[in-house]
């Protein structure tokens, strides 16, 4: 395993040390809890929202924290979800009176220990809403399954809500445009390489040198597929074809797109398949009204990418604009 | 059977001890349809409430079994953390303020731990959880309650196993596995194992107690 | 060779064809030739800033066009400089008139194709100027040799240098701070992994499973020492050490600190090396100005990581704090 | 010795076919001490040169040389692209306008070359680059011009292989490989072995001109 730490076991600990060391302009941390929190929090009469999940998807969540996007992120160990009482504690330490929204990846362990610290918070007073994101067309969505799983599109939801919020939005208001963000929003993944989750030691999966994974998710759970290693465009197609079919995105429309790295891809390919995601678009007359290119929910050290599509209309695209000044997302 | 605080304690660390154990085991099946870490996080909760309840001796069956349920749910996270953990509060509400659990209370509070888990998870019998053990487990109980612990703890391992077994044979539908739709065939449930474990494990702490 | 890409001899021209269609709103290609500029250049009156090198460093360089930063990247062939000819196209077509300052990485090949294009630039009358960053303390200096490397400290000149130029400075100006920026920086890197150039389709050197590189450059050059693997906090240690020794810094001194991951590292990673620079500092008795932590100066899918440090004066900070606004480097 | 446009360009391209032959193993020499591109690019560079320079033959041979070092300046990169275009250039300059060339242009463009890649590179002998291959060849054809260009071309090709080889000896002073320090010694220099690979062909080629 080589990997720049120290300890297997204090990763997350450590790793926020390290973040709020950089940044004490934008984040502090809860003593005793593994919650980045924006430094000038509670912000009164803001709605605010927190998210969180598994460690290991870095910038996700904690370096969405800040003006425009995230009030706290909550750190659970590497690919588990944090505990109720951890969420518990970012919900109490940023609600200004104007209530908190929970963003919560669709995953079984999440959606539980959020609903259960939002229960605690609710016991105590403070109004708490929730909303679940599920843009991962790789799974087949089923009324007997637990629904799709929730990957990059999460960070949509984290700019459109945060701008809501921040512009003034009530907690009803900043709660339906997120929804409006997961409804309009699908993504989908592929891995070349597994990664190593430290406490564990070896990869989550094995690989051959000839072979990619598609639809892979974010915790190095096994994806819907394995093929041969395609060329970038052949994959490219084939994400894209999933991800158009599904909402539909159709000729008129107008999208952001974001190719997200999943952690050991360089920036380099990522360009590569966006130079087809937009051809693609093109082609089909979507047109792209702002594209992202980079690590934004990632899966430690792990080769591969996402592609998401976010369907915009005017309110969308006005939040998307905002400005916003976080860690790991600025825009002017 | 007659269970005090002191033997409660002995039963939850032998728990732990065989969660410990099989730490690898558990992972390497949750490698296989899941994240990798189902191990990992029951051997982390277990140590954890080791610690907590040494030395709670003293305390009544109810509180302890809570302690239990909250440092699961404190220190586990993902979805095994809030499921175990709900099972022990509510198993430990079911039996609160008693400080020796008979056959009966036995029954009462697995009934609890499986409403509980129900509850949480949202999961029916069939869908590759830990209820496929649990439940079978449950009724087996229920089924063999007149023909004394010893039988019915048999049975009931006897029922977790088989329907731990089954995991292999259907399709998840609830957690993390069932985004792999037919590709979960074929691989054991890891929450459904770790829950077989558990119950095997009480069950020859109560037996032996018996025989004592 | 597991890479996202379709043809490893076009893969610079589709790398930048993704880019420019990722961020028409910041840059533009210029026809027939490897070269990103501003959206809007050239910008009359404004002192141009141009930069470049090999491929396979992303962001670097083309990444940081736009406003507050460079003007121009010329893309070389992967790892390779570019050529004359490329590097005067860029010229021509940023020179709003005020000059040209040309950054430059210390590499022979770099140096030597910069200077050619200089040259015939000033043939045909623009106003040239250059500077040459050398902050990779790793490599003895020595008056026999060609010096030092120039690694990830490079951005700091960009930011620096680029900030000056918008705040209308003169070539003289801007080549002053440029200068002072390059004489108070001080960079140290080092790898777990090799990468592949993809023409190449092999790993640029081998290594144990238990082994680190010392000193490694950004091109898969190696490094000046082999060890076994070390903890993150005493590879900090090590690098840091060389680090301060350096300039020197001292108690007292003011920093900018850049934690560079080299491509196949993940963030966590990089925060808990930023957790041990920020802790020296403080034993040091030296005040972080402001952190960068993330990739910067890549050297394709490598795992490891660069350090730097700059020495702040009250000019310097301004500079720094000026907004900036480029595809990879946002600061508000 | 009489070179017309034709045999000039027929040497470049056979120049340019043993660069390819040697493309693996110049780059493999660069993989230890650099950064694993020199047979890439030399390669690239003298497609590049040889599609450039077909047709040129009714050129002057001061033209097509001027040609070739454009065309490596404008396609090579790196180090070895600007040093490498300044000889050629340099040494087209020597000869401008000559349709052929004798042993005497020969020599004079060598020097050229040689002068271009000094002044570019601002090395000296000694310093493991390219110059240690090509001033020992450059001063044994001046030392051998009485002899006549059979046996000079023959020293100066022995001369560019020993020093190709004393490269191994040295620490590199210039180029990537001088960060490297200590570490570069035992190496051959990859600059020094294209050199080599260059001036034998060109001799090879000449030599067998002169038989005919
Ligand atoms: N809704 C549910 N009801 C009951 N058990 C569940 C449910 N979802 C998941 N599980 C159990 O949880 C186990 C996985 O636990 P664990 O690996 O610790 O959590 P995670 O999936 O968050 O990584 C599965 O093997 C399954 O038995
Ligand atoms: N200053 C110099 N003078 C002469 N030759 C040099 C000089 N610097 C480098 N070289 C030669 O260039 C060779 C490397 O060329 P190449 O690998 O193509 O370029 P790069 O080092 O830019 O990758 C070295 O082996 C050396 O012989
Ligand atoms: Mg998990
Ligand atoms: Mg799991
Ligand atoms: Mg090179
Ligand atoms: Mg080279």
């Amino acid at each position: 395993m080589k990997k720049l730490i120290n300890n297997p076991e204090v990763v997350v600990e450590e790793m926020l040390e390290g973040m709020v060391r950089a940044f004490p302009q934008y984040v502090r941390k809860l003593e005793g809890y593994n919650v980045i929190v924006r430094a000038d929090a509670p912000v009164k009469g803001k709605v605010a929202l927190v998210s969180g999940g598994g460690s290991g998807h870095e910038p996700s969540h904690a370096g969405y924290v800040g003006k425009g996007m995230l009030d706290a992120g909550v750190a659970g160990a590497v690919f588990t979800s944090p505990t109720p009482d951890q969420i518990f504690e970012a919900i109490k330490a940023v609600d200004g009176g104007a209530g908190v929204l929970l963003i919560i990846k669709n995953y079984t362990g999440d959606v539980m220990n959020f609903e259960m610290a939002g229960d605690m918070a609710r016991d105590e007073g403070i109004e708490v809403a929730s909303v679940i994101v599920n843009d991962d067309v790789a799974v087949e969505n089923s009324t007997y399954t637990v629904g799709r799983r929730g990957i990059a599109g999460t960070v949509f939801v984290h700019k459109i809500a945060g701008a809501k919020a921040q512009a003034g939005g009530t907690l009803e208001e900043v709660k339906a445009v997120a929804e409006k963000v997961i409804k309009n929003v699908r993504s989908m993944g592929m891995a070349l390489t597994p990664c190593i989750v430290p406490a564990a030691g070896k990869p989550t999966f094995t690989i051959g040198d000839d072979e990619m994974e598609i639809g892979m998710g974010i915790h190095g759970e096994p994806g819907t597929m394995r093929t041969n290693i395609m060329k970038a465009d052949e994959i490219v197609d084939h994400l894209m074809s999933k991800i158009l079919a599904d909402l539909p995105f159709e000729s008129g429309a107008e999208v952001a797109v974001m190719v997200n790295g999943l952690g050991g891809t360089p920036l380099m390919e990522l360009f590569i398949l966006n130079r087809r995601v937009s051809q693609i678009l093109d082609e089909k007359g979507i047109k792209v009204y702002r594209t992202y290119v980079g690590e934004f929910m990632t899966s430690l050290e792990m080769a591969g990418a996402s592609i998401t599509l976010l369907k915009l209309d005017d309110e969308l695209k006005s939040l998307l604009d905002a400005p916003a000044d976080t860690p790991a997302f600025k825009q002017l | 059977m007659a269970v005090d605080s002191a033997k409660l304690v002995e039963i939850i660390k032998a728990i732990s001890e065989k969660i410990t154990e099989n730490k690898e085991y558990l992972t390497q099946l949750d490698s296989a349809i899941g994240d990798a870490d189902h191990g990992i996080n029951m051997s982390k909760g277990f140590r954890a409430v080791v610690e907590k309840i040494s030395g709670m001796e003293g305390k009544d069956c109810g509180t302890i079994l809570k302690t239990v349920g909250m440092t699961l749910i404190s220190t586990v996270g993902g979805a095994s953390g809030p499921l175990y953990g709900t099972a022990f509060m509510k198993a430990g509400q079911a039996v609160t303020g008693k400080s020796h659990l008979d056959f009966n209370d036995l029954i009462t509070l697995m009934e609890a731990a499986l409403e509980g888990i129900k509850y949480r998870g949202k999961a029916e019998k069939g869908e590759k959880t830990i209820v496929d053990a649990l439940e079978p487990a449950v009724e087996a109980l229920k089924r063999h309650r007149e023909e004394g612990v010893e039988v019915a703890l048999r049975e009931a391992v006897e029922e977790a196993k088989k329907g731990m077994e089954y995991t292999k044979d259907i399709i998840a539908k609830k957690g993390r596995a069932s985004y792999l739709g037919e590709r979960s065939l074929g691989h054991q449930d890891p929450g459904a194992t770790s829950c077989y474990i558990m119950l095997e494990t009480m069950a020859a702490q109560l037996l032996d107690g018996k025989k004592s």
